[in-house]
């Protein structure tokens, strides 16, 4: 293998990765701190793409705004669905809280798919064209999506690290009690908590939309991938879940080179059940709160 | 307390015939003279029956979420066609295709059953995409093309059969839960650090348990493999089949003998209705009714009518734990 | 009474942890619980700070509390101690102080920050280690100091000397006892109540649930049938 | 509830064909034919087409008098995308509405499961949109025959394009999903490409792959010349879009689903030289095609697409099968399996097997924004090389 195809490799993994990664933040997020594993995540992407597809081909704005806008979409209803339906099942053994939210994927994926037929959608517009950086060749929408991927990354990264509200999500993450007896609200903790995820994983769905097409199952079908790095990279660890999206990604990218994307899966999948073997809190993470 | 465990005997017994005499005469329908589309009304009704009571086993005792059971029965029916196409006797075949999901379910659950319940489900989620990819690449499985049963089987032998399987779970499923282990078993779901305290090996029964349940799931594949006859892998692996797996027994009533038996008619009538009334709406109407009754019902609809009619719920029927709580 | 517990009732489905148990707490007063292990008294805390499910009256400086959250509970100014210290053990030192003082405004903060490294000059050395790597008894001073960070008016302490060696006990009452000396009122769960037995004012015996026996702390040391069966010193 | 499950779905548009039915029923019984269609789940758009399609066969049929002058009855119901579905509306529609013989569902796993409850009744169906020809490969279908040009010739209109334009260019790459149409599909191609004397390589991918990068890196590090895609739209379009993003230029890029009019809203001006094949054009120029267009304009207010074509066709070969042979099973069987029959996609005509052979693809390319054919005596003139992505 030469140099420039080694870099164009690793490039093109970075873009698949990155964008895996903002849909894993999410749900290790929700899963970290609510407790939940939001099998609904998936509805979620589809819900940014298509109303950034809407917004797009209806208004005519760019899809670059596409972007914010499915953001606080999500958020919102994220909120809303927090708020009036999970919240609902707190406290309710684990096959409860897993079945609500399982219910709410089902949900989406029926109104998705009798919305907006199960045909396969996408649009021309917004940045068209290519970048180059020596050899290395990348389409101004995948160096969009990627760029975009690196400040909502960090930024929500910074969010869980610096601020105040992220001192709460860390505390309720690590210990569910301890942070009640410290004077969290822990049900706004939490609301503030799977907004923020949903919101990340509509943005998501608008930068899909940008480089992929739409259709109702495409959360759906990508939040498979989140859930494996989620397993892989620690279960609710968010660091552990960016890095295993990112070395997942390029890790596929030089396996379907070498093989095809059939192998490349599988091995990722025989990686995953090594891994639960193996290291049960994680390839890279370690134990995270109880 | 004698007394209980006759009476609980005694509600065994008559269950068990109430069972009994149901699939025998569901069996006989292809010799009453019913049209095949109520025939195969009563089939759908019996395999969604079986396979819910096969995660019923599992998942509704233990309360460790199963994705994996449309896959486990998509092994069955592989086992079951590539058995019969090398001309081994159709109850061997049967066998051979428990015996496999048997074993594929080891693989999880030696992997993640030791760990929080959490992990589990994960494991068998992606059981599922493993065995399609598995399936595709694998020569002797046919391939992306799927397989074909080169005998094609006249409809009332998978008929009987299905139903046998339905009933013989439901059976199974009845039985144990009212046994020693079976009340350890829903103690450890309630509280598994509390039966751990009372001597129960947590990890040992979750698998044995995910074993058996894994072969009814692939015993039920493997006749529905009779009964289709044509497989293919997108289908065969699809996400659909486990959900109705787990569908069935959570509306009906999860851990309940007779909750899935309430949840397939419901899931089969909904489904008929829906065909006609709201073709549009179906998945988000099953949706719905899911999460209706995971909020307002808790342990399903049976359940929920049977305190609707003071018959007593006997699921709080556990161990005492006082002394190792608090 | 700065607390009254008036028939305070837990249940874990259909096992009874606390069974009708009342009690009052006194400003300023030292309330010990004691009894044996499953007794129910870690539960009763917990129902106190509203961890826990309960039936019956809480009230805390005449406000009922019983319909409250846990995190109002600790922002009118409840604090406490929990079994097993419950640290956030992934966090630095400081940043175990901040949870603890997350209801504060930023003076509030301040104040408590400067307060707890006052009180506890080996923490102020370790503001930066994570919690997880610092010993036993280091640790125990951490989940005081996160309990003292609202500058409570009560605190409720639960099984303290807890994996602590006889010195590290002797330095955690000292503490308390300076604490109590302060001003706050101090309800304890301890299962070796030998020590606690010294300083607290009042004393209550529970076993399986109930409340068996109560009175002043000094007369309860004295009666052998709780020393034999309780203290087992 | 009998009666709500007893009546088809078909719609307002259904209803004036059933009221057709009712008044002709006087006269003569109608014939019955059933079908199942995804009118919900993954499928729903095009099945919408192929109902389409059927209503309007049936209407213009009734409008002439029938069949032997008996009028036509079309029940459908939706099998929401899945093959178990399929197999319980066959149980439905020959038990309890008596259908004659079965107008085939949209997929070819549900025409499949459907096939194998037909063998077991022995009743007739024609696969109408079963472009996959490996349902009749695998096993024998006795009682269903393929109503679509075969997959098998998916790659056959690109291959005769370079034979008779791409002097020069000798590296062909093939693109191909692991799904056994697309797979039949490159194994015919191969042995033809490497007889015209080209090197050819095939490159696989997942069912549901979204990312073909790797792929991409692949050509161009073998120096692949031309590229033909034999997957789904939904792959194609992320295929094409990352081989822009790439700047990856071949000389000539084939896609099977390129003739489709939304894929010029999917790429835009880049559409601009990409080939495809095309099933059935409305501008071809038979009299009976020029009545079916202009009949489907004036119904549904639109150009019909192919599927509305194949569904018009599968009810012309019943018909002629019908009037060939009467309105009896075993008869419209041996029709079936060997008459020429003349529809709107050609000539209806099936191998031994079952599969259609009658039927064939024509190669198609976009120009200044439209697709046209450009392989056949009428056809435009190709432009090769295919101009670079701007």
């Amino acid at each position: 293998m030469t140099f420039p195809l080694f870099l164009q490799l690793l490039t093109n993994g970075l873009v698949v990765g990155a964008l895996l990664a903002i849909v894993a933040l999410g749900v290790a997020l929700i899963f970290g701190v609510v407790r939940v594993v939001n099998f609904a995540h998936g509805e979620f992407v589809t819900l940014g793409a298509f109303a950034t597809y809407l917004v797009v081909t209806q208004l005519n704005i760019s899809p670059l705004l596409g972007i914010p806008l499915a953001f606080v979409l999500g958020a919102a209803v994220g909120a809303g669905i927090q708020a009036a339906i999970v919240s609902r099942a707190a406290g309710r053994p684990e096959l409860d809280v897993l079945m609500v939210t399982y219910a709410l994927s089902i949900i989406g994926l029926g109104i998705f798919s009798s919305a907006f037929s199960g045909d396969f959608r996408s649009y021309s517009e917004g940045p068209s064209g290519i970048f180059t950086l020596g050899s290395v060749v990348i389409g101004l929408r995948s160096l969009t999506v990627l760029l975009v991927c690196l400040i909502v990354g960090v930024g929500t990264i910074l969010v869980v690290q610096r601020t105040r509200i992220g001192l709460a999500l860390r505390a309720l993450a690590q210990s569910r009690d301890s942070a009640a007896a410290c004077g969290i609200n822990v049900p706004a903790a939490e609301l503030f908590a799977f907004a923020l995820a949903v919101g990340l994983a509509a943005a998501a769905g608008a930068l899909v939309s940008l480089i992929g097409t739409i259709h109702p199952r495409v959360g759906h079908d990508l939040v498979l991938d989140a859930f494996v790095v989620v397993v892989l990279g620690g279960m609710g660890s968010i660091g552990g879940a960016v890095l295993a999206a990112i070395a997942i990604g390029i890790v596929n990218a030089f396996t379907s080179f070498a093989l095809d994307d059939s192998w490349a899966r599988i091995l990722t999948y025989c990686l995953l059940y090594a891994t639960l073997l193996l290291r049960p809190h994680g390839l890279l993470g370690r134990h995270v709160g109880a | 307390m004698k007394v209980e465990r006759g009476r609980d005997l005694a509600k065994i017994t008559w269950g068990s015939l109430a069972i009994l005499a149901c699939t025998a005469a569901m069996a006989a329908l292809p010799w009453l003279g019913v049209t095949s589309y109520v025939r195969t009304l009563v089939y759908y009704g019996a395999y969604f029956l079986a396979l819910g009571q096969a995660w019923n086993l599992m998942s509704g005792l233990t309360g460790y979420v199963s994705f994996a059971h449309g896959a486990l029965a998509g092994i069955g029916a592989y086992a079951v066609v590539l058995a019969l196409n090398a001309d081994l006797p159709m109850v061997i075949s049967l066998l051979i295709a428990a015996i496999a999901a048997g074993l594929a379910s080891l693989i999880i659950g030696v992997t993640s059953l030791r760990l929080k319940g959490t992990s589990f489900t994960f494991a068998t989620l992606f059981l599922q995409e493993l065995v399609l990819l598995l399936v595709r690449k694998l020569p002797f499985a046919g391939g992306p093309g799927g397989i074909v049963l080169e005998e094609i089987f006249p409809l009332w032998l998978p008929h009987v059969l299905m139903i046998a399987v339905a009933g013989g779970a439901t059976l199974l499923v009845l039985v144990f839960r009212r046994s020693r282990t079976g009340l350890r078993v829903l103690a450890m779901r309630d509280d598994e650090a509390a039966a751990s305290a009372i001597g129960i090996d947590a990890t040992r029964v979750k698998i044995v348990l995910f074993c058996a349940s894994a072969a009814i799931a692939g015993l039920t594949g493997a006749v529905h493999g009779v009964f289709a006859s044509s497989l293919f892998p997108n289908e065969v692996f699809s996400i659909d089949l486990s959900i109705i797996a787990l569908a069935v027994p959570l509306i009906g009533g999860a851990g309940t003998a007779l909750g899935p038996v309430l949840g397939a008619v419901i899931y089969v009538g909904l489904r008929e209705i829906l065909q006609v009334l709201a073709p549009n709406l179906h998945l988000t109407i099953v949706g719905v009714v899911l999460l209706l009754v995971i909020l307002f019902m808790r342990d399903g609809i049976a359940p929920a009518l049977g305190r609707l009619f003071r018959l007593k719920d006997r699921r709080g029927q556990v161990p005492a734990i006082a002394e190792v709580r608090a | 009474m700065i607390l009254s517990l008036d028939s305070i009732e837990v249940r874990y489905g259909q096992a009874v942890a606390v069974d009708r148990v009342s009690l009052g707490v006194g400003a300023g007063k030292w309330v010990l619980v004691m009894g044996p292990n499953g007794a129910g008294k870690s539960s009763l805390l917990r129902a106190a700070i509203g961890l826990v499910k309960h039936r019956g009256r809480i009230t805390f400086e005449g406000r009922d509390l019983s319909a409250e959250p846990t995190w109002i509970r600790q922002r009118l100014g409840i604090g406490y101690v929990p079994e097993g210290r419950q640290l956030f053990t992934e966090m630095t030192v400081e940043e175990n102080l901040r949870v603890g003082g997350y209801g504060c405004s930023a003076p509030a903060l301040r104040r408590g920050l400067d307060l707890a490294y006052g009180m506890f000059p080996r923490l102020a050395e370790r503001r930066g280690q994570i919690a997880s790597t610092m010993s036993g008894g280091e640790q125990q001073m951490l989940a005081m100091a996160r309990a003292l960070m609202i500058e409570p008016k009560l605190l409720l302490v639960d099984e303290i000397s807890w994996g602590l060696s006889p010195i590290l006990v002797a330095q955690v009452f000292a503490t308390l006892v300076e604490l109590h000396a302060g001003g706050i009122a101090i309800l304890q769960v301890e299962q070796n109540a030998f020590e606690a037995l010294k300083h607290a004012q009042s004393a209550l015996v529970m076993s399986a649930g109930r409340l068996v026996l109560e009175g002043a702390a000094d007369e309860i040391a004295r009666d052998r049938r709780v020393v034999e069966s309780y203290i087992g010193a | 509830m009998t009666h709500l499950s007893r009546r088809s779905v078909l719609g307002s548009a259904a209803a004036v064909a059933s009221t057709f039915a009712v008044v002709k029923a006087r006269a003569a019984d109608p014939i019955k034919f059933g079908a199942s269609l995804s009118l919900t789940g993954r499928f729903s758009d095009s099945a919408k087409y192929v109902q389409e399609g059927y209503l309007l066969w049936a209407e213009q049929v009734n409008a002439k008098g029938g069949i032997k002058g008996r009028p036509v009855e079309v029940v459908i119901y939706d099998d929401e995308s899945k093959p178990d579905t399929g197999r319980v509306l066959a149980e439905r529609l020959l038990d309890r509405d008596n259908v004659l013989a079965i107008l085939g569902p949209y997929s070819s796993p549900i025409t499949d499961a459907m096939a194998t409850a037909l063998e077991r009744a022995q009743v007739p169906m024609i696969g109408t949109i079963a472009s996959d020809s490996s349902i009749w490969a695998r096993r024998r279908l006795r009682w269903t025959f393929q109503g679509f040009p075969s997959s098998d010739f998916d790659h056959e209109g690109f291959l005769k394009v370079i034979k008779e334009k791409g002097q020069g260019s000798k590296k062909l790459a093939i693109i191909f999903e692991e799904a056994p149409f697309s797979i039949a599909a490159k194994d015919w191609a191969l042995p033809v490409a490497k007889e015209m004397g080209l090197t050819v390589e095939a490159f696989g991918y997942n069912p549901g792959a979204q990312d073909f990068r790797s792929i991409i890196e692949r050509m161009i590090a073998s120096g692949t010349e031309m590229v033909s895609m034999g997957g789904y739209y939904q792959p194609s379009i992320a295929l094409t879009r990352q081989m822009i993003e790439r700047g990856f230029n071949p000389v000539a890029f084939h896609f099977i689903q390129a003739a489709d009019g939304v894929t010029k809203e999917a790429l835009g001006a880049q559409v601009e030289g990409v080939f495809g094949r095309s099933s059935w054009e409305a501008t071809i120029d038979t009299p009976a095609n020029k009545a079916f267009v202009a009949a489907y304009q004036a119904k549904y207010g639109r150009i019909p697409s192919y599927h509305s074509a194949a569904a018009f066709a599968a009810g012309q070969a019943f018909q002629g099968a019908i009037e060939e042979k009467g309105a009896d099973r075993a008869g419209i069987r041996e029709a079936l399996a060997s008459s020429k029959i003349e529809t709107v996609l050609g000539t209806f005509h099936t191998n031994q097997r079952g599969q259609q052979d009658g039927y064939h693809y024509a190669s198609t390319q976009w120009q200044g924004g439209t697709s046209y054919v450009v392989s056949g005596p009428s056809a435009r003139a190709p432009l090769w090389p295919k101009p670079k992505w701007s």
